[in-house]
């Protein structure tokens, strides 16, 4: 290959010679010009070998030049895989080739393509699998697999994502696409285009052969399209997957686009596939469609002397424009037998030959691709095609050449319009699988849809284009629209040939050259019992590389067709799936939202040295730290702090739901356990709600603050469901109530201990002495100048107020407690002081002490349900539960040894078996003991039992069940006892 | 505005209420409902006097026209009042404080932002799934959707400075949206102001 | 490797609906242990079509409940084996499973199973974050900063194989021994007499049987329609995709519950990566984009030098779930209908177990002690298996 | 991404919704045996077809009802929640 020079007849259309790029290839430095891939700049430079094939690290190059060439993926500046074919070029580029051991000149793994032979299909699931071999195979296939590779020191790139509407998508922008988009634009719709390319006119695109009506038509469609305000322009856009509703994500170096569109129109072409011959997979071997981009677009003739293999028009026109170019044919190899070349390229053929010397060999096809001195291909045999389609190989003979163009047949891109639940049909007088049911507001045109004419081509863009406009309610007025009540004119001529498929004794005739697949592969697999195009796939791997099957699936579902003497109608394609093109994984992901919630009081809790921990969106404080303190130590002395003064507590994540009207109170009723429709104005009562198999899914408190208005808390990682399923149950019941969720907007701060009234009265116009203010009641009032209810509370065990607040007023809440607070030695506690206080009291917390079969009864919160009542969500159940009885019990445990202690999870084992698990556990400085709760076996779950417990390391702890809660069995220290104590 | 830009709002005046009885009691107050579910509707003549007064004092006259006061029907029961000063929700304030049957207070304590200026769908595209710019504001929509993974109300309304979104979003997720928002509009070449700073 | 049957025979010892890794194994015990060979699987689409080709391939038994750790360690067991005994390499590779907690709570789960697991003698461990670092040194231990990992439920004899070599052993196993393997053959009715099977409907004709064993994954309520069979088992697609090859990077498996991922590297290079179910009822193999978008994003989360792998492909399959995350395996109150189903996001890994299993149970009439917990009446009954207690952290 | 229609909100991508899974009649507590409660709080109608289910716009916490074909995931209609006490119309 060599870059043609300069020509006053074909301007450079899309390379700039002014302007050269260096970059180095597997070492060795290099240049090419701005406009260049890549590919085309090395093949400029004349190399040949671009990389190394999967299997048998066979030398490739360029195949089809289309974006899909899975032997032309290079490692880029630190970047895997790169698609060097459209890649654009790039100054100081460091390109090297994957997949390669040593180099890709000297690459040692090439030794496994003369091994080749013992390496058949399916060869890796029938060695190596024995106990002897196993551990061999793994460390040697995990040596030699993968492509390129990755590199673990790069950080996380953050491509921004975009939602983006439109009445119609065009995907494709050849000749077919731009009608369409310019006849959908006309009848006014919002029009977006896609094309991988960066120019209009898809494979038309700098052609120099077109007929002179044919690139006006063009050029004037391109610019339409460049100035029509309606049509938004997507170029160098892969348009990867087609999802429900016509949601289709376009992927763009910059960024992803999730384009959502009324409708959308296939104009996605067809890819050229490849012929099946021995060594078809030569550097030098490759399709037209590649040869004809290389030298139209980027004036490098793919060699000096070219064979092409040729089964249908478009090997002709390849000819066509190389000739134009000024690269010379040797010859036009022709699989079609002479009447039909005559038939069909007569007058092409007879011209060709008489002025420009071009042998054209009618009824002939190639037989094995020779590799000369180098490895850089010399020649091609060929051998007559028999009528009845067997090779004449005795009658073979080479033709000196160093490149070999194949135009032999195409496969439709109709990967995304059959993920969009479009279906396929096979043409046998096309050869090629077409459109049959589309979706409503999914249409297809162009060489999609079988139309090969230029003419054809654009009134079935056109078509198209206005249909998908109508879909989208935008009727074109009089005179536009034209195309819209054609047909589609499928082509007439025969553009794939039925079997470019030429068996050779030696093999080496590749059908995938992903991965590394011969004819003889793919009928063993057949021969197998995978005699269905799935199974096939999946057994031969046929299909599953990086191009997906793009060049394989259609030769592939010959071969299988072949071997079970079917027609390839019969078999039908494999599904498609998203990527239709690979994505990489920072388009996907984007930036990446992550939700957080914060109370008001978070800069303060920060101030005060909080070390985090999660709590379903939110962050709270697990602890406060405390320099020259250690954790223990600070939560600790936190607890100490609310048992022995005051401690403050930001309870601000809890759920907090307000439910007014006059059937509020049966609501209530209804959802929890407890009866609630008698408590009384100005007080509050535990809450236990059950799901309806009887399993404990949340608790709070509940307190009515007036006839109709009750305000209630939840867990905090229960907050958002439980509010939801509110919402539900009230619009199933359709009782006279309804629901304010109020978490987010008030903030709730616990002072609790025997200081907090004191503390608390200095700064609040609320009465907090007994018996104006008891236990579990509440009251609304000022605190620190600002509105706020409060709620005499009892969880920690202590004298307690929970003041609820609008959360813009949370931070002075907090502000004005801790000032009130610091000369009793105030001291803020975090989540795991707070765990300790509860667990001394023994109060369970739903989740960790219970699970996800846990009732009530095995809780021991029986005394919080009101079987009696009329219905509650979950009794029903509890009335089975209660007569199968227990299968476990929530019990205290006190260990032998405080300084010996489990962990949470720890089991109890009971004469070898498993009879429960510690759910919480803790070295009470209060009590001075080892406390814990424990899941237990019923039987297990009876006052004074010693249980066993083992601990890391396989040893057993002694514990014994107590009573609870822990400490204050008579809760006199959160009732008045405590509090005049403390007064 | 030549770019897009977020402000943060702040020393706005909210009140909400929602119930069987709000849409009669509200228009008994003298502030009308809006008719339909998810619109807004501006506040009355009356009223708006009192809070135009006060907002020409503390505001640029093109953000009062596109700030003024407004009420919002959140589905068909529930009601959201903003004003920018307080005298005007003063009275509707006091009366919520003893609310007939029927009808029930709803604290508001929300962030509100303000997002403007050229490229301003581009920062929507960015971080929302609603398509803003097909919306029509001839019957005063408003919309309740999810952005950036936060449920968010947003009022557009159409103004000297061209489309201007109003968002409100629950306090708790206020700083996440607004450092989020804030960091769009930066990448989208524009600007994020704190009022008040 | 199997043959193709141009007919069905008027009756069969034993009809097996499902051509899956459970079915196929079910037929290779039947022939090989019991000497039932008069048997044929029908199978409405080809070999090993369904969850068994569609799932990501984990094999492990860290799970949390006594009747689940050894059911699955049974599993374990027999895969290792399986190989030789097909004469086919199942690319069977131990890597080690991790799954990541990012939370306290999260670690607790992960030291319960951990603490049940070595009760059994199964090697697991509740590790901390540093031994995690030590282990995946390339892993973001804080995440992006949003999820910091806190330690991980360790389980050393953690593995991938190959899916579809799995069911196409057992095929190859069980075509051997005399089953008939009838490939796009569909069931359309089940036929009953007082309360017995007595046959099956098929689009190839109708069969006689005394005995059928469905193994048909997310299709089991169509096949329970048939027979007005109840039962709590709803269907969820459950999404994958698989990168590009490149070269080996990743030797465990890792699989983090709350950022909702599981990957491995294949023995071809590719990263498989798996989620969630997807959040409502639907019973087709469509992929969405929202979950490439959020798996790729929280794949960053742990590994943000991935941004440029690429991804190639995505596919779904159908979960039959069921509400404590466990099987639903054995007898059925119609007499000679056995049921292996439920299995929702994890019956890859016990493959061979329930073609034990189940064989036994079909061959002998009585139900195999392993699977007893898993009755179908255990719902009536409210005797819910504890592995709900589990579903929360990974697959 | 599928489209879902909220009868307040309008067109959504289902994203924005909560599924609430089928709508299922509670039988009577009191009046039903063990055996009929246990079926309606476990088992489901798990083959594919047209059903009616709960979903839930969550921006705006706005429970309604779809009804959707659950094989082809195609919604056929959707209906505000107090249908549900209405009594469906025939799927």
């Amino acid at each position: 290959m060599y870059r043609l020079p300069a020509d006053s007849a074909h301007s450079d259309a899309w390379i700039d010679r002014a302007r050269t790029l260096a970059f180095t290839f597997e070492g060795c430095d290099y240049t090419g010009f701005a406009g260049d891939t890549i590919t085309s700049a090395l093949a400029a430079a004349g190399v040949a070998c671009l990389g190394r094939s999967f299997k048998y690290h066979r030398p490739r190059g360029i195949l089809s030049f289309a974006n899909h060439d899975a032997n032309v993926m290079f490692q880029v500046d630190g970047v895997p895989n790169v698609r060097g074919d459209v890649t654009p070029l790039a100054a100081g580029m460091c390109v090297e080739a994957v997949n390669t051991f040593g180099g890709l000149a000297h690459d040692k793994a090439a030794i496994l393509d003369r091994l080749g032979r013992f390496l058949p299909v399916g060869f890796y699931y029938k060695a190596f699998h024995s106990r002897r071999f196993a551990a061999r195979w793994e460390s040697m296939f995990r040596a030699l697999t993968g492509l390129g590779s990755v590199d673990l020191t790069a950080g996380r790139r953050a491509t921004p994502k975009r939602h983006g509407f439109c009445d119609v998508l065009v995907i494709g922008a050849g000749v077919s696409g731009l009608a369409a988009a310019c006849e959908a634009a006309t009848a006014g719709a919002r029009v977006a285009l896609a094309d991988e390319s960066s120019r209009w006119g898809g494979s038309a695109a700098g052609l120099v052969t077109l007929a002179p009506g044919e690139t006006e038509a063009l050029r004037n469609l391109a610019q339409r399209v460049a100035q029509d305000p309606r049509i938004e322009r997507l170029p160098q856009t892969v348009a990867a997957g087609c999802y429900a509703d016509r949601w289709v994500s376009l992927v763009d170096a910059a960024r992803l686009t999730k384009m959502r569109a009324r409708a959308v129109v296939f104009a996605t072409g067809v890819i050229e596939q490849p012929a099946v011959f021995r060594n078809n997979d030569l550097p030098g071997v490759l399709t037209a469609t590649a040869g004809v981009r290389l030298t139209a677009r980027y004036r490098v003739a793919p060699g000096r002397r070219i064979v092409i293999v040729a089964a249908n028009a478009e090997a002709y026109a390849a000819c066509r424009e190389l000739l134009a170019h000024g690269v010379a044919v040797a010859a036009i190899v022709d699989l079609r037998s002479a009447a039909e070349c005559a038939a069909e390229e007569g007058l092409d053929a007879y011209r060709m030959n008489r002025d420009d010397g071009v042998q054209v060999l009618c009824a002939h096809a190639p037989y094995e691709a020779v590799r000369g001195a180098g490895g850089a291909l010399c020649g091609l045999i060929i051998a007559p095609l028999l009528p009845d389609g067997r090779i004449d190989a005795g009658a073979r003979r080479r033709i000196d050449c160093d490149a070999v163009l194949m135009s032999v047949g195409w496969a439709a891109a109709s990967q995304l319009l059959l993920q969009a639940g479009g279906r396929t049909e096979f043409s046998a007088s096309l050869q090629q699988f077409v459109p049959a049911e589309l979706p409503a507001g999914l249409y297809a045109a162009g060489r999609l849809n079988g139309v090969f004419g230029f003419a054809e081509r654009l009134a079935d863009g056109r078509r198209a284009g206005a249909a998908a406009a109508a879909h989208a309610g935008f009727r074109a007025g009089a005179g536009a629209g034209a195309g819209a009540a054609q047909t589609v004119a499928r082509s007439l001529r025969r553009p794939s040939h039925p079997f470019p498929i030429i068996d050779h004794p030696g093999g080496r005739n590749f059908v995938d050259f992903d991965e590394d697949l011969q004819v003889k592969d793919l009928e063993n697999a057949v021969q197998e019992g995978f005699d269905s195009s799935e199974l096939l796939k999946r057994f031969s791997t046929v299909g599953m590389g990086p191009s997906q099957g793009k060049h394989s699936h259609m030769n592939a579902l010959r071969i299988l067709a072949r071997a079970r003497r079917l027609s390839v109608a019969a078999l039908g394609l494999t599904t498609a799936r998203p990527m239709y093109h690979p994505v990489a994984m920072k388009s996907l992901a984007g930036r990446s939202f992550v939700v957080e919630r914060r109370t008001p009081m978070d800069a303060q809790h920060a101030a005060l040295g909080a070390v985090w921990m999660p709590a379903a969106d939110w962050r709270r404080p697990e602890y406060y730290a405390v320099a020259g303190e250690t954790r223990a130590a600070s939560i600790e002395a936190e607890v100490r702090a609310v048992r022995e003064a005051a401690g403050l507590i930001d309870v601000g994540t809890l759920g907090k739901i307000e439910i007014h009207g006059p059937q509020a109170g049966e609501f209530l009723d209804r959802v929890y356990t407890g009866r609630f429709s008698n408590l009384r104005t100005g007080m509050s009562r535990y809450a236990l709600m059950l799901d309806e198999a009887g399993v404990i899914v949340d608790d709070g408190v509940v307190a009515r603050l007036a006839e109709e208005s009750f305000y209630f808390t939840t867990t905090t990682n229960g907050a958002t469901t439980v509010f939801r399923e509110l919402l539900r149950l009230n619009a199933l019941w359709g009782l006279d109530c309804s629901l304010v969720n109020a978490t987010g907007h008030r903030a709730a701060v616990n002072v609790a201990g025997p200081a907090s009234r004191a503390l608390l009265q200095g700064i609040t116009d609320v009465d907090l002495g007994e018996p104006a203010f008891p236990y579990l009641a509440v009251r609304s009032g000022r605190v620190a100048g600002v509105a706020a209810r409060l709620l005499r509370v009892g969880f920690v065990g202590e004298l307690g107020y929970e003041i609820h607040v609008a959360a813009s007023s949370g931070a002075a809440l907090w502000g004005a407690l801790a000032a009130a607070a610091r000369p009793r030695g105030f001291r803020p506690f975090g989540v795991e002081a707070q765990r300790m206080l509860r667990l001394e009291k023994a109060h369970f917390i739903v989740g960790q002490d219970t699970d996800g079969l846990t009732d009530p009864f095995e809780a021991g919160a029986g005394w919080a349900v009101h079987m009696q009542k009329p219905f509650f969500v979950g009794q029903r159940s509890l009335r089975i539960l209660q007569k199968r009885g227990p299968r476990q019990r929530l019990a205290g445990l006190e260990f032998d040894d405080p300084q010996r202690l489990p962990r949470e999870s720890h089991l109890v084992i009971e004469s070898g078996e498993i009879a429960g698990r510690i759910t919480s556990v803790a070295r009470s400085h209060t009590l001075g003991k080892g406390i814990g709760l424990a899941m237990l076996r019923p039987d297990l779950a009876t006052v004074g039992r010693p249980v066993q417990v083992r601990i890391d390391g396989g040893d057993m702890v002694g514990a014994r069940v107590t009573t609870t809660p822990f400490l204050d069995p008579k809760n006199q220290r959160q009732t008045v006892a405590a509090a005049s104590a403390a007064a | 505005m030549t770019a897009p830009a977020i402000t943060l709002e702040s020393g706005r005046q909210r009140a909400g209420l929602k119930g069987p009885r709000a849409a009669d009691w509200l228009a008994a107050q003298g502030w009308p409902p809006p008719p339909r579910p998810n619109t807004w509707g501006p506040l009355p003549a009356a009223a708006a006097v009192a809070g135009a007064a006060v907002e020409a004092a503390v505001e640029a006259a093109d953000v009062a026209a596109d700030d003024a006061p407004l009420t919002a029907r959140l589905g068909s029961a529930e009601f959201f009042v903003e004003a920018r000063a307080g005298g005007v929700l003063r009275g509707l304030e006091a009366a919520l404080e003893r609310p007939p049957r029927g009808v029930y207070p709803v604290l508001r304590d929300d962030w509100s932002m303000a997002l403007a200026g050229v490229g301003v769908h581009a920062v929507l595209a960015e971080v929302c799934s609603f398509d803003f710019a097909a919306l029509s504001l001839e019957d005063r929509p408003v919309v309740m959707t999810s952005m950036i993974g936060v449920s968010v109300l947003i009022v557009p309304r159409d103004g000297a400075g061209g489309r201007r979104y109003r968002i409100w979003c629950d306090p708790s997720f206020g700083p996440y949206v607004w450092g989020t928002l804030r960091a769009v509009v930066a990448e989208c070449g524009g600007t994020a102001t704190e009022e008040g700073r | 490797m199997f043959r193709r049957h141009d007919t069905l025979k008027p009756a069969y010892d034993v009809v097996i609906i499902g051509a899956g890794g459970h079915g196929l194994a079910a037929a290779y015990y039947l022939a090989r242990d019991h000497g039932i060979r008069d048997v044929a699987v029908l199978e409405k689409g080809y070999i090993g079509g369904g969850n068994t080709g569609r799932n990501t391939t984990i094999i492990r038994s860290n799970y949390l409940t006594p009747e689940g750790v050894k059911f699955y360690d049974e599993s374990v067991r027999l895969w290792q084996d399986l190989a030789e005994d097909f004469d086919l390499n199942l690319f069977y590779s131990t890597r080690g499973h991790f799954t990541l907690a990012h939370t306290d709570s999260a670690m607790r789960t992960m030291r319960w199973r951990a603490e049940v697991n070595k009760h059994f003698g199964v090697r697991s461990e509740a590790v901390d974050a540093g031994f995690v670092q030590r282990h995946v040194p390339m892993m973001d231990m804080s995440c992006g900063g949003h999820a910091p990992i806190v330690g991980a439920l360790f389980h050393e004899p953690g593995a991938i194989a190959r899916h579809d070599a799995v069911a196409w052993g057992y095929g190859r196993g069980a075509d051997r021994r005399g089953v008939e393997i009838h490939q796009e053959t569909e069931v359309t009715g089940i036929r009953v007499a007082g309360g017995r099977v007595t046959g099956v409907d098929t689009s190839r004709g109708p069969v006689a049987t005394t005995r059928v064993l469905c193994a048909v994954a997310g299709y089991t309520p169509r096949l329970l329609d048939m027979l007005d069979l109840h039962t709590p088992i709803y269907v969820h697609p459950l999404q994958a995709m698989v990168s590009e090859p490149v070269k080996p990077w990743l030797d465990p498996i890792i699989v983090s519950g709350s950022l909702h991922v599981y990957v491995s590297q294949t023995a071809r290079g590719e990263l498989v990566m798996g989620a969630s179910l997807d959040p409502y009822e639907l019973h087709s193999t469509r992929s969405t984009l929202d979950f490439a978008e959020g798996l790729a994003s929280h794949m960053l989360d742990l590994f943000p030098f991935l941004g440029e792998v690429k991804v190639n492909r995505q596919w779904a399959g159908l979960s039959d779930m069921t509400p404590d995350f466990a099987p639903i395996m054995g007898k059925t109150p119609v007499e000679g209908f056995f049921l292996d189903a439920g299995w929702g996001t994890w019956g890859f890994k016990a493959t061979p177990v329930c073609g034990k299993t189940m064989s036994h149970t079909v061959a002998t009439g009585a139900t195999h002690p392993l699977i007893e917990g898993f009755s179908m009446e255990r719902f009536a009954r409210y005797q819910l298996t504890g592995e709900k207690g589990a579903a929360s952290v990974g697959h | 991404m599928k489209i879902m229609v909220c009868p307040l909100n309008g067109p959504r991508p289902v994203s924005e919704f909560a599924y609430g899974g089928e709508v299922r009649r509670m039988p009577d507590p009191d009046g039903c045996s063990d055996a009929e409660w246990s079926r309606y709080v476990f088992d489901r109608s798990g083959s594919p077809g047209k059903k009616y289910e709960w979903w839930c716009h969550t921006a705006s916490g706005f429970w309604f009802i779809a009804l959707r074909d659950t094989a082809l995931d195609e919604v056929l209609g959707t209906f505000p929640a107090e249908t549900v006490r209405e009594g469906m119309p025939p799927s």
